[in-house]
């Protein structure tokens, strides 16, 4: 383990602990981008830029400002002193649970011992030409996907016409 | 098409960036403290205390009758009036403000205590330098800053100050020929009291005749200036 | 004669391998590469301050002269009478921001309202990394992705942003808030489409690699700048309107709007916080600015090959470039009034996404038809592609907001 | 370099964390947030998988990583939306309040 990559993992979890543990949830939000940037930073340490700053100019760019916008809209009108929470000992136990299940396997797993090959050769060039050739029946599902996303997130959204 | 207006303003705007170095026209703007326009004659600032004399203080045409503290609508005028009583322009016997204050950052400019000063005491001032670097203190001011002379007045409203001037003369001409006519009837009814008690003297006393000599004071009623 | 020029032209290189030079041998690597960083930060850290610092005060001086008036011609050296045409003016505000009272209101949320011009310096700053300011002077070569860097590096703005108007706890800061992050999530399409069909056309996302592909020379002299295609030119302005928008510029200045929400999200901002945002403000700009003249305008290439011009350093090239653009702005701003928040909208969806990607389809016509078109057809074509859906979109914008009918002033 | 495992167990702890979070809290979008989360985290696994992969031209990992970045852009969007809309009918995100059937 080297040391920026500690510091990385140790922020990128902090804030998400923060952020799914924080009362305020604007506050929530905010850790969630770091958690985000967080991320990003782990996969450029991957050599993952491309992948990297998508998630930037994805997350932290358009998927935060949803999640602050909608906070915002949905200002709860509910009382404060209600906790924000429900059993949370249930969940966390769950949760608690799947983590050690899954640390187990990754530990004993002999692929986790796996040591890097030397950081391979990508260009975004042959990024884009896979998307082209092997990957274009997924891109197209996914340009529908999205303008259904888009058409059926407006639509669902939208204000109902008054007197109706 | 869209775009033609922008470039329209844009091509104005350009011709007022380059005209403003070289065309008047279109730099009207006047560098204050170095280059000054000259006071218009209408302009006005705030109050300040007429006087005649040359001591402000022994000249001040004010008789602390408070017609404009009780007129100023934002009450930012203060008088005392004064125990003793001296003789004013017309040599008249009046009291005079003890104190006379105005807070100057109160004051709206109105010209009110002018319109309804009865002795043109109080007029308004073109003086607007009067920035301070005193918080509170700094723009109250007393009879001693607010007097003026009536030169100064005849300065900066030529027009108003020999209106004011007329007037004022009219007064004391008025005042003189009552104080001429009184001294001619105070004389007169001497006169007549010699002859009369002389003729008592000679005749008998008989009752005094009726002369009042009570001089009327200035009519309260006089015009303001112009 | 040549080499002094080519000399004078890699001077901050040649500087910056001088001064790695002087570090003793026994440099451990790791302290040789923070210093090489060093040594490409402290420039840009430099230079863009003090030149937001000297806008300051031009646009107030240029936008005085567009309005009759004589802008700031005071402050010069203090105890003198010399005034320096009132170029004294940015160090009397920036001491005046520094010794300023720094109000936090009661109820604001301390932290965050603390972190948020943090948060939009940052990106700001880093967005001046990929930038090649010069033949060789870019601080961070990202060969992969270096556009890419730029546009989320900038996005990541939208949420300090954010961050300033929600924490003040005040209503005109969140609706200055919510009217930035609108108004740049909007334009943010725009711009990066406009900027994409340079990339389809240079074949790379790497900036210094899209300076190369405009060294290529037409009729033997002249540089072909994207700005001398059909696209290129409709996508410079695009791009422009948008980075304009992005920038919060003038006619888009809604989110500080000050007739109706005071300073839009840095109202409760005051003393040297406030003199943050002015500044992250101004070096967005600058940055966009920059990202232009990279795409369209040939980055630090001079416009022709011809003795005089080659011989002013590729760095002055750029900078000056960068001068223009933002006298470009300013004179924008002393012209054109500020939108409404419906017409930015619509002008954003209706009009500059339709017309990117009209622009988008005619780059690629242009880009296949090079062998099969002479240019002497190819740019009327292209050209007219551009211009006709250009008139139709703009005729339904003045049919809306041009005829205006008033019932008492006719 | 780090080897595979601590980018497996960060990737772990994250999905967890957004597991507890999506369990426990009761605002529908800090649900949301949770599952974001843990999409997230199967996007570390992704591009952490194919560094180590034996043949990382392939490039496999980092399309599913981009393919999955849409697709949880377009769920935050629809998410975000169906919440918008939970809310205006209900006046509360709260998703143990929102229980019946009729809006």
């Amino acid at each position: 383990m080297t040391l920026p990559f500690a510091i990385i993992a140790g922020l990128t979890v902090g804030s998400a602990v923060a952020a799914m543990s924080l009362r305020n949830m604007v506050h929530c939000a905010l850790s969630l981008v770091l958690t985000f940037a967080g991320l990003a930073g782990l996969y450029l340490q991957l050599n993952a830029e491309f992948v990297g700053l998508t998630q930037i100019l994805v997350y932290v760019g358009a998927v935060s400002i949803l999640i602050v916008f909608a906070i915002l809209l949905t200002r709860s009108t509910e009382p404060k002193d209600e906790p924000s929470t429900v059993t949370p000992w249930v969940g966390i136990s769950v949760a608690v649970g799947a983590f050690l299940t899954m640390a187990l396997a990754v530990l004993a797993s002999p692929v986790g011992k796996r040591i890097a090959a030397p950081a391979p050769e990508v260009s975004v060039k042959t990024l884009g030409q896979k998307l082209m050739t092997d990957y274009v029946l997924p891109l197209e599902v996914m340009a529908l996907l999205l303008t259904a996303a888009m058409l059926g997130a407006v639509i669902i959204a939208m204000r109902e016409k008054e007197g109706k | 098409m869209l775009g033609t207006g922008i470039l329209k303003g844009m091509v104005e705007t350009a011709k007022n960036f380059a005209g403003s170095y070289h065309d008047p026209e279109r730099l009207t703007t006047v560098e204050y403290p170095e280059q000054r326009i000259a006071s218009k004659e209408n302009a006005r600032q705030f109050p300040f205390l007429v006087h005649d004399t040359e001591d402000p203080m022994k000249g001040l045409r004010c008789v602390a009758c408070q017609i404009c503290e009780k007129e100023c609508p934002p009450q930012c005028i203060y008088i005392v009036k004064s125990k003793d009583k001296r003789a004013d322009y017309k040599g008249q016997m009046q009291f005079y403000p003890a104190t006379f204050d105005i807070d100057l950052s109160v004051c709206m400019s109105c010209q009110i205590c002018v319109e309804v000063c009865p002795f043109e005491s109080i007029k308004m001032d073109t003086e607007f330098e009067l920035s301070n670097t005193d918080r509170f203190g700094g723009l109250l001011v007393n009879k001693h800053q607010l007097a003026k002379s009536n030169e100064h007045y005849r300065k900066i409203h030529p027009t108003e100050a020999a209106a004011s001037d007329a007037a004022l003369a009219v007064e004391v001409a008025k005042a003189q020929a009552k104080a001429k006519a009184d001294v001619e009837a105070k004389a007169k009814a001497a006169a007549e009291a010699k002859t009369k008690a002389e003729a008592a003297a000679a005749a008998g006393p008989v009752g005094a005749p009726a002369s009042a000599p009570a001089p009327k004071p200035s009519s309260p009623a006089a015009a303001p200036a112009a | 004669m040549a080499e002094l020029f080519a000399k004078l032209d890699a001077l901050p290189v040649t500087l910056k391998h001088l001064l790695l030079g002087l570090l003793p041998g026994a440099t451990p690597e790791w302290l040789v590469a923070v210093v090489s960083a060093v040594l490409s930060i402290t420039p840009i850290l430099a230079v863009f301050p003090l030149m937001f610092a000297l806008t300051t005060v031009i646009e107030r001086k240029g936008l005085g002269r567009i309005q009759n008036r004589i802008g700031p011609n005071r402050v010069g050296i203090p105890l003198t009478d010399i005034r320096l045409f009132g170029f004294g003016q940015f160090i009397a505000d920036g001491i005046k921001s520094l010794i300023k009272e720094d109000v936090v209101p009661r109820a604001a949320d301390k932290v965050v309202h603390f972190l948020a011009p943090i948060a939009l310096l940052i990106p700001v700053l880093l967005t001046y990394s990929v930038l090649p300011f010069g033949k060789n002077m870019v601080p961070l070569d990202l060969p992969q992705t270096g556009l890419l860097f730029f546009f989320a590096v900038g996005a990541s703005t939208e949420l300090s942003v954010f961050m300033a108007g929600w924490s003040s706890r005040n209503k005109y800061s969140l609706l200055g808030a919510m009217r930035a992050i609108a108004q740049m999530v909007s334009y943010e399409i725009p711009l990066i489409l406009s900027a994409l069909t340079v990339v389809m056309i240079a074949g790379t996302l790497s900036l210094p690699g899209i300076v190369e592909s405009q060294t290529e020379l037409k009729f033997g002299f002249l540089y072909t700048w994207h700005l001398f295609t059909p696209w290129g030119l409709v996508g410079f302005f695009l791009f422009l309107t948008a980075a304009a928008a992005e920038a919060n510029r003038t006619p888009f200045d809604l989110p500080e709007a000050e007739s109706e929400i005071i300073a839009g999200y840095f109202t409760e901002y005051s003393g040297f916080k406030f003199a943050i945002f002015f500044l992250a403000e101004y070096l967005g700009l600058f940055a966009m600015c920059g990202l232009g003249i990279t795409l369209f305008l040939g980055g630090w290439l001079p416009p022709v090959k011809l003795a005089p011009f080659t011989w002013v350093p590729s760095w002055c090239w750029f900078l000056g470039k960068l001068s223009a653009l933002i006298v470009l702005f300013i004179w924008l701003r002393g012209t054109l009034p500020r939108l409404r928040t419906d017409q930015l909208m619509g002008f954003a969806w209706k009009f500059l996404l339709p017309m990117t990607l009209i622009n988008l389809v005619v780059a690629a016509l242009w880009h296949l038809s090079a062998n099969s078109i002479p240019l002497v057809a190819r740019w009327p074509l292209c050209f007219a592609m551009l211009a006709i859906p250009y008139w139709l979109l703009g005729r339904g914008f003045e049919a809306k907001f041009t005829k205006r009918e008033y019932r008492f002033a006719n | 370099m780090s080897p595979l495992w601590c980018y497996l167990t960060v990737s772990a702890l994250l999905f967890c964390i957004g597991l507890a979070g999506a369990l426990t809290r009761r605002n529908a979008i800090m649900v949301l947030i949770g599952i974001e989360l843990m999409l997230n985290s199967a996007n570390l696994n992704f591009i952490a998988f194919w560094r180590f992969s034996e043949t990382p031209e392939t490039q496999t990992g980092l399309m599913f990583a981009l393919f999955s970045i849409a697709i949880a852009a377009a769920e935050a969007a629809v998410g975000l939306a169906l919440i918008i809309t939970i809310y205006r009918h209900f006046r509360t995100a709260n998703v143990d309040k929102v229980e019946e059937m009729k809006g």
